[in-house]
């Protein structure tokens, strides 16, 4: 995608994620992108930057998380990346949204979490995970108006 | 800081979530101190969710490691849900695992009766 | 400071200086800054990464200029870094609010422009220039709760 | 696209700013489409700032280039500047070299006795 917008780099730290995601929210809004667009671009940068962080630097603080942020006519890019130890790309295609079972009353003993890789599948319209230059990036996108219907 | 903030009503004790995120940051907090409160004896314990704004899959997965403790010996509610956390939970397919009500009047009726 | 929060990274492009005060404004406001630190804080993110595009840069595209967020117990520092022509620091005193002429109603030929850093020193607590490693950074820093008295 | 758009009202051209932003990004656009009014020998413009969220020292650059122009041989005012706006003017002491009005018809009725 060529229209880079901004890239926002923060420190390895569980705290430091929602204030990327306040930024891409304020720029969500201001590029008037639809409700669930917004809903979708904010959760996934939460669920892609806290897996860099626990799973590529294994919870530990002193190391960059970035995201970066570019839009071309009708979607919008977001990329996160870290350089910490590279991701199983086999692991993405592992998960996917129909690992929810149905809404069911009791919830398995297994599915206290592992729902970061499929919710972001479900709510963006594309995800690939590309490594190389010691960097690793899952890159995403989704339309600028995506609507869902229940 | 404790992230709840907790009171008896009759028999049962309802606890407000503090913060505006319920995500990763946070998440590890919210089951330690959920966990005391089993620990010390409250069987139906309410959770007002009414000041979260933002939920991620980490503060899910600790919404539902603590429903599944409770649901061994205590009564469990949320109520206040706002849309970003109703969406999630409903993405996830995790909504109908929780009794979840409009406001602390409903959540506290139904958990005295029960 | 220590209290690193996020640092964005923008091409050297005024088109995309807005952007990056979009989310500063929005990190502002998460943080209940008082409305003149915001407004401080968003006028001068504009002016230095302006300053640095068209200065540094010489307004060419292709370049990075980055603002970092930081905070303490009762302050914001900003700090807008690119690696261009470093500006002579002594600049940096020529320029002050009392430049700003008494507000007459005619305004002299050659006040159209160069108001910048003006109102940088104007708006912020601290300023310091500070080049070194090929990168050149403006810090600026400002109190949480600043109040302007006209 | 233009950044100014203008309509006649009686003899005062009134020209819109339409994006939110007055900055470097655009105020060499302002000072080309505003100095085309003056080329096209409007002598009175009143020049419409509330869509205008913020400004910067650039675009306060552009306005000031356009007012020494425009003192030259036409009147010029400005109306429905926001608190941002204001806030720019004062500190930067350039408030009251603009004549400036609450709303359209106050500045065109001025412009208009002019
Ligand atoms: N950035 C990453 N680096 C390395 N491994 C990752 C990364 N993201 C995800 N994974 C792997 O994928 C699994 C599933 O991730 P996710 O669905 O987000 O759930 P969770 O993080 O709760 O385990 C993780 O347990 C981890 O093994
Ligand atoms: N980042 C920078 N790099 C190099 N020179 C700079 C930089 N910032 C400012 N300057 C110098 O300082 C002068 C004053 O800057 P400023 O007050 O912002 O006004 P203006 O940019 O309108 O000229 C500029 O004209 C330029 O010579």
């Amino acid at each position: 995608m060529n229209g880079q917008i901004i890239r926002l780099t923060i420190d390895s730290d569980m705290e430091k994620v929602y204030f990327a995601v306040i930024a891409i929210e304020a720029l969500c809004n201001y590029l008037s992108l639809s409700e669930d667009t917004v809903f979708g671009l904010k959760l996934s940068t939460a669920e892609a930057m806290n897996n860099c962080v626990l799973h590529s630097y294994g919870n530990e603080t002193g190391h960059e998380v970035e995201v970066s942020f570019a839009m071309d006519a009708d979607s919008i890019q977001l990329k996160v990346c870290d350089t910490g130890r590279p991701m199983n790309p086999d692991i993405l295609h592992n998960f996917s949204p129909e690992k929810f079972s149905d809404d069911e009353e009791c919830i398995g003993e297994a599915e206290i979490s592992g729902r970061g890789l499929s919710i972001i599948k479900k709510l963006m319209d594309t995800v690939n995970y590309e490594t190389g230059g010691g960097k690793n990036c899952l890159v995403m996108t989704i339309r600028k108006n995506r609507q869902e219907r229940e | 800081m404790e992230i709840l903030k907790s009171e008896k009503q009759g028999e049962v004790l309802v606890a407000v979530f503090c913060g505006s995120e319920f995500n990763a940051a946070v998440s590890e907090k919210f089951k330690e101190e959920s966990l005391r409160y089993m620990a010390e004896g409250h069987t139906r314990i309410a959770l007002d969710l009414s000041n979260v704004k933002f939920m991620d899959s980490s503060g899910l997965g600790a919404l539902v490691f603590f429903l599944k403790k409770a649901n061994q010996k205590a009564g469990f509610a949320i109520f206040g849900i706002g849309k970003m956390v109703k969406n999630l939970l409903q993405i996830t397919k995790t909504y109908r695992a929780f009794r979840i009500f409009e406001n602390r009047e409903d959540a506290v009726a139904f958990l005295s009766a029960s």
